[in-house]
């Protein structure tokens, strides 16, 4: 890699030479974590489809400071946490439960299942004890269980396996099918155990594989409605998936089922009955889709619906799929009606950010959809990385033959899926497909975040605390994007900070209304005269004699 | 509603927490490891739980929470944190140089069952803790009491590991203040300095977790206690601890190694466990009670007779940690107002429900406590007959608003509002400000609810 | 509705004010007197002006407010007050012991044309005023200017009865407060302390209206300037005076008499205005400014830039005292708030209003300022165009229930809360007071405002 | 009367002897003050039904510290204040305008007039400034009664003179008259300046004689209702004046005007057509009670709402007035429903009040008043007196033909009234009169405060600041009487105080429901434990040594 470092435009980098840089946030650490973060740090350099290798979805390096999460976090936190309808329990000590109650700004609306069952208010947790350590917690478990179903009489239950759970044996699954017969509602089990695999991710694939098993496909009704379509991977931060369901709503498009902002179990067991699915956050749900198209047929393509440019495009790219030229009249008529306000907006703001640098350090999608909004600010993206992406998130799924299987990936299940004999039913024919895609449309295609990128810039995988202030004490960015565990540390050096997974309490920043807030909101930190205050007037001129206000 | 599923028909429950009023011991002994200078806290398991820990905190203080992880996977749960923990070591020094690593456990690694001090002999003789440096550690299973015992237990390893008498008695008076806020123990500390003692207080996370913008991020922040102020603590004429869940294992572990005699007090939240401090704070140190304190004692008493008229009688609902929610429904007592509901996720033993019936026998409702009990349960209580004011932390907000109840934000955590990490709510500063944060909610309320016809200018 | 006559159409008038921002000279200046330690003010005039002048304090602070009167009756009107005055001084030498009595005329004697320091003449003549004890005056006519006009002048009457130059310059710092709550006094004294200045501050109303209940009442409590301070404060090496409105006379006229130099700075609240003043005052004192400080500098724009969202783009009405919202416009300003509707019932000169307007400038909204004004106008802006947020006294909590926007109480008379008297709202930690007050009132009306769906728990 | 003190039952003074306190209260006094004070502090001693003679309604001693306040006071605060759809405008500086700007808690409830009008929460005034000073305020005046009219339109505008007025010589009333005739509305003036008089007694007479002149009688209506009364000298502070509207209504009595609380200019216009005036506080409305006799031929008696059983009993005296059986039925019914939770509420709470001692230094009849309250609970006033009373307060109507007019009383104007040649109408035949008067009710009859207190008591006009304290030090009482200026002062010394102007913003203390809440608010207070806080333990115990809360 090191030879490519002198066709980088070096512009983008604020003239500095990335190898250097590499180097310096490579020689502090010990020579073997030097060995391994060298993998992980990567000098971009696009040529045609290609982009260099990263190494990602690999082992946190002990007392490095990673930005990362664990499975639980992954399985019940991000995919389950914002379905409303289901009593998740927590099975394990209660940290783990309570740190994972209402933190995710999921926004749901009950009043859209006829129920208007809604828990996602509520922690359950089974708070083990010392007693269930030394001898087990299935029967705790299974009279949680039934505590949950005598007090709020839930359409379903899941639960929750954290670490101690694994270790002491706990059939999880078990016991959620014997209270399933006993209470005749669908309860179901997830071993998402903290330990599992290397990041949030592990949680993810779990998470998929245990909907796809338990509820997907469980209601065949086909319910009213044209071009009907899941939404994957939009967890509906801040309201996100609301402006797209207006988006899709105004354009015609019904959506089934979404997977898992604002979303009700119901919609999940439907959901095969789409023709379509659409995926967000590539990284969190791309197993459902996959699973989806083999067992029932339904294609699926990547959109992204930050920025808006990008809503456009996958607008465009849904009227594509369906081939309906009142769809694509009506997309193009939304279009037409909402980027007026986009560009007025844009007009207004470029001027006070254009050439601001960004960084993004953040998720398994975010850190590449944001880059979206930044550029229709004129802003540059000096670095970004992924907190637990995988090579196929950075590289584009092109690579996903060559990404070698871990020990620690080999211990989530791979779910094993045939065409249902009765349920399947390829939405498209093969000719139909290969024609669409000759027209441009690309199916269960991710190109991944790097091929976007502009060559010489750094792209990091799963970046430590070290590496963070290494990168703000040499390029001093304008803004930086990660999560709440970084805001403060990089706030003190004076840079203001954007979370991408709370949005700081803001949002949504998804669709055209959802651009809208983002400019209004990087503006706001990018031009904030509250930056300034850092250093006293003693600091700065430490002489004594002043003149002042009223003389 | 946001918890429309929850009704005033209480079922019986033994298995099932719901809206816990606790969480687990290692985000405890991770706050108690930030208040040692230098000091980076690691949490030995899965790297969730540090994730999850440095979350929570930093949305507590909206100030940057720094600690490592031994980054369990599949593998180290099988084999024994061990190598990840050697690694963790060998990397935060060499990377992160904190003058001392905090090491606490994990459900994981407790479960698995990993030595911790044999881990440490092993990378001391490996070289992995470079001259000068030093490690301590607490064993924090979280499926064990809560983020309380977890602070206790932290804060006790730094007696274990640090205190050690020099044979003769210092002036210095040892003071734990509990697992209260940096705010709170900046005020501990002034009013031993204005009362002219020398004090030890730890674990002391003032200027840590309520830090200056400076521009500059300090990893180790200029607060804390100093392992050498711990290992004086050995030689202290006596120990303070404030809260005995909170404190009291390390001030008898004190005792028993070095032979530091201890008093064990409330924390000083309102006016008689603030006297209770003063008062034993000056017979511990020999001094006189400085009339600056006498003076500021006398505002708060000020205020509660003046504005007696809106405590008394007004029902309160009271959920939190055990030694604050002692502290503050004595305090509530003592200016006429009635706690009625008291709740808090934390164990803390019989005699501590007696004492909180004792302090509580002379309100002229039903009183119902629950410890430990969860939030749910104290909501239902509330559907079933309400209270004037909720004191609680940011999770009652969704019951306040639920049931149109005014709420006071205390203990821990708070996510939503500023001001508790900057102005303390133990002594008596911290005592007035409680009774202007309980008369604003008071007289906001009144003002609301008034016709135009009963609305006052003067309250 | 409480206001209900109040519409947004908008008709001019030139003789009659309606629900006035501001009150007369007198109460200025028995305020400023209670700063002068064994002082008893007098009010010289009807009984009438000392009844509800020591009832609005009252009100206010909740302590009692000693002071006298000269009882005019219709024969003192006209005749003149002489025999009045001189039989109070008498009773109150002979009754109520105080150390010194400080006379302010009213209306009434103004408009009779009472020549107070030939009465006082006359009495000293007359050995109504025993050896040792001190009588001084300010001319406050209740038809100039308005409560701070009082203040300035009775502040300025230390100056010129006491102040001498001792012939060569002390260490000592005089720092004129301005009309400013007891904490903010106190918390100005504090900063001077920590920085190692030795500070002459008068007036001092801190432990003098802040006071302590012990269960004995003392007429003369142990806060306020010493007369033996007021005259080394002529021989200070300089003067600070915060707030030229309520400060600037006697500053100047320290000046005169005594060449001190002076300099006249805003009101220290907020940022940039306290910045000035701890610059200034190292600068006069020749001293560096103490970590602590700065510390404490940062603590503020840590919450400012951590809360920035919450601040920006919102629209605040404000209305109080000219110090006070020139202060306070510059702070809303320096954290991206909107200073909207700016009103003051003091007349402050055209220079003042420029002040405002240069300080308003950026504000991304028509600015409108009435200084002098009243609080229907103020509130008849608010019905063209709503405010975020209203920052005023009490009477401004009528707009505020009508309206339908949140209050933060500010300046004088704050009948019906507690607190404003305790803590500061001046100097970095008062400014963490204002920005955790401004916070509260935004972040509990969007917690109010929220739907179901939007409600937030962290923020 | 040093002669009357050994026949004093000591035990009403906590034993002590009563000549012995009041030399006590006059031996720090010059000697000519202590020559006028000696004449206002009365050694009680009740004689059938003579009272000593106390010294009241004279000048304020400079430099002493009194209570009171002044015209001014009297009569904007006091008597016109209450009265919702005036505009009143003080004429004069600033302050007096706002500080009489609702500080008073009169409570209004103007959807009572059809106009729904209130200006209560309005301050209006011409704000003067030095140059009206030196030309003279009559032409503001005027502008700012057509702004008032411009931007209000009420029915009503009253001007009140602040000091400087009457010196500089602006003549108010034909400003008045000059802008009725302009605008059409009704517009009077009071020359209430604060010097005039001696106290706020001043101000109520010159409002008394000013509403005689200008409203009542306006308005011949004779409106529908059995039993009409008007409610004169009841404030309706924190709702007093609800709770007897209440009452007034369950027995079938209709109130035609009140004088002033919860009133309206209209129903001042209208109160001669009402068949008999009620006067709560004698000192500050009798005047309207004589004119309105005089004029129009009402009778009046005198009323106490101030207690269950003063209301019961005041109640019977209406029903006896009006000789209807089914009025008297009615009354003793209200009685019955009424009382007994009274009496529940006194047994529940009298064990913890029994014996406690009050002092009462307030107002021109709530020193009075309040008595009957203490006296409901077992509590034994110890001292009381009157901050504005006149003799006839202290002794009884009786006295007024022996009360000299001195020079303080001679300008303010006495009304000459006649019987108006068409409106007279007196009530009750002169035998009629005579009849009830044996019956026991007394007409133009008030027997004043000191013949209802004990012997030996002291009672104080005028109380200083100096003669609060010593009585405070010497009796400790349990509990204090007095305004918001008194407060604090008293509460330092560790003794509740109470708020007989504005109730501490609790109330009503008037009726039966009012008495309820006096008895809580009383037992509240004398029972609190925050008064036992005091002393802290290092004060109480200074040596080394103690046990502590866990060991």
């Amino acid at each position: 890699m090191a030879a490519t470092a002198e066709k980088i435009d070096k512009f983008e980098l604020d003239g500095m030479d990335p190898e250097k840089i590499k180097e310096e946030l490579l020689s502090r650490y010990p020579t073997k974590v030097a060995r391994k973060r060298a993998k992980q740090i990567i000098i971009n350099k696009v040529e045609g489809c290609e982009v260099p290798v990263i190494q990602s979805n690999v082992r946190t390096i002990p007392g490095l400071m990673s930005q990362r999460g664990c499975c639980y976090a992954g399985c019940k936190g991000v995919v389950l946490g914002p379905t409303r309808d289901i009593v998740n329990i927590t099975h394990g000590p209660i940290g783990c439960g309570f740190y994972s109650w209402l933190t995710r700004r999921n926004q749901t609306d009950p009043s859209t299942t006829p129920d208007g069952h809604n828990f996602m208010t509520y922690c359950f947790s089974t708070d083990m004890q010392d007693q269930e350590i030394i001898f087990g917690g299935e029967k705790k478990l299974k009279q949680a269980i039934q505590e949950a179903y005598d007090n709020f009489k839930p359409k379903a239950i899941a639960v929750f396996s954290t670490c101690p759970v694994g270790l002491i044996g706990d059939d999880v699954h078990s016991v959620c099918r014997e209270m399933k017969d006993k209470l005749g509602i669908n309860i179901f089990g997830f071993s998402c155990e903290g330990y599992k695999g290397v990041s949030q991710s592990a949680g993810h694939h779990i998470a998929n594989n245990q909907i796809f098993k338990h509820v997907i496909g469980n209601d065949d009704t086909v319910k009213e409605g044209d071009f009907k379509i899941n939404l994957l991977g939009e967890y509906n931060i801040g309201g996100d998936a609301f402006e797209i369901e207006r988006i899709f709503k105004k354009c015609g498009i019904t959506q089934v089922a979404s997977f898992s902002g604002n979303s009700s179990i119901d919609a999940f067991a439907n959901s095969h009955t789409a023709d379509l699915n659409l995926i967000m956050c590539h990284r969190s749900i791309n197993y459902v889709a996959e699973m989806m198209e083999k067992k029932y047929g339904l294609p699926w393509i990547k959109v992204n619906f930050i920025g808006a440019e990008a809503t456009a495009k996958s607008l465009r790219k849904i009227a594509a799929y369906f081939e309906d030229q009142k769809l694509t009249d009506k997309v193009e008529e939304v279009i037409v009606q909402e980027m007026p306000q986009v560009l007025k907006s844009i007009a207004e703001i470029k001027p006070r950010t254009e050439g601001k640098r960004a960084m993004l350090f953040v998720g398994g999608s975010r850190a590449h959809h944001y880059q979206e909004l930044f550029k229709e600010l004129g802003m540059i993206t000096l670095s970004a990385g992924y907190e637990f992406g995988h090579r196929d998130d950075y590289e584009g799924r092109k690579v996903l033959p060559s990404i070698k299987v871990d020990a620690d990936s080999r211990n989530i299940e791979e779910l094993s899926v045939k065409a249902d004999p009765e349920k399947f039913n390829p939405r498209k024919s093969p000719e139909n497909l290969q024609k669409l895609k000759e027209k441009g449309l690309e199916f269960s295609s991710y190109e991944g975040m790097m091929p976007e990128m502009k060559n010489g810039v750094l792209v990091i995988d799963d970046i430590t605390q070290y590496e963070t202030e290494k990168l703000i004490e040499l390029f001093k960015p304008d803004i930086f994007c990660a999560g709440i565990k970084e805001k403060y540390t990089i706030q003190k050096y004076g840079i203001p900070m954007k979370q991408l997974h709370s949005y700081d309490y803001g949002g949504p920043y998804a669709g055209f209304k959802g651009a809208l807030n983002f400019y209004k909101d990087i503006d706001r930190m990018v031009n904030s005269r509250v930056w300034g205050y850092l250093k006293a007037p003693w600091q700065i001129k430490p002489e004594l004699a002043a003149t002042y206000a009223w003389e | 509603m946001l918890l429309k599923h929850t009704t005033d028909e209480i079922k019986a429950r033994k298995a099932l927490t719901i809206n816990p009023a606790k969480t687990c011991q290692p985000i405890g002994a991770m706050y108690a490891s930030l208040g040692i200078h230098g000091c980076l806290p690691h949490s030995h398991g899965s790297q969730g739980c540090y994730a999850y820990h440095r979350s929570t905190l930093t949305r507590h203080y909206k100030e940057p929470v720094m600690a490592a992880t031994s980054a369990f996977t599949e593998g180290a749960s099988v084999f024994g944190g061990q190598a990840n923990l050697l690694q963790a070591l060998d990397n935060i020094f060499t990377v992160y140089n904190p003058d001392v690593v905090a090491v606490h456990t994990t459900c994981l690694s407790e479960t698995i069952g990993d030595d911790i001090p044999q881990i440490f002999n092993k990378a001391i003789a490996d070289g992995k803790v470079p001259e000068g440096k030093y490690v301590l550690h607490a064993n924090t299973p979280s499926y064990v009491g809560s983020h309380i015992t977890g602070f206790a237990n932290m804060t006790k390893a730094m007696v274990d590991y640090f205190a050690v008498s020099n044979g003769h008695k210092e002036k210095t008076v040892n003071i734990i203040p509990g697992y209260v806020e940096p705010a709170d123990m900046e005020e501990i500390k002034r009013l031993g300095d204005i009362m002219g003692i020398k004090t030890i207080m730890f674990p002391d996370t003032s200027k840590v977790l309520n830090g200056p913008m400076t521009g500059r991020f300090k990893m180790y922040p200029e607060g804390g206690v100093t392992i050498k102020e711990l290992k004086l603590a050995g030689s202290s004429k006596g120990t303070i601890a404030l809260g005995n869940l909170a404190s009291g294992a390390a001030a008898k572990a004190l005792d028993v190694k070095c032979k530091v005699p201890c008093q064990i007090l409330d924390l000083p939240i309102g006016l008689q466990a603030t006297d209770m401090f003063i008062d034993t704070l000056r017979q511990i140190a020999g001094v006189n009670v400085p009339d600056a304190v006498t003076f500021e004692r006398g505002q708060m008493i000020d205020i509660i007779t003046d504005m007696h008229q809106y405590f008394y009688g007004r029902r309160v609902g009271l959920v939190g940690d055990p030694d604050q929610i002692l502290a503050l429904a004595k305090f509530l007592v003592s200016i006429d107002m009635c706690p009625v509901y008291i709740v808090s996720g934390s164990p803390a033993g019989k005699k501590f429900v007696k004492r909180l019936e004792e302090i509580t026998q002379e309100v002229p409702y039903e009183v119902k406590i629950s410890v430990p009990g969860d939030m749910f349960l104290f909501h239902q209580w509330i559907k079933q007959e309400s209270v004037d004011l909720i004191i609680g932390n940011t999770y009652a907000k969704y019951i306040a608003r639920d049931e149109d109840i005014p709420l006071i934000r205390f203990g821990f955590p708070i996510l939503d509002r500023v001001g508790h990490s900057y102005f303390p709510t133990v002594g008596y500063k911290g005592g007035i400000r409680l009774l202007e944060k309980i008369l604003d909610a008071i007289l906001d309320r009144i003002d609301r609810d008034s016709s135009d016809i009963s609305f006052e200018l003067v309250m």
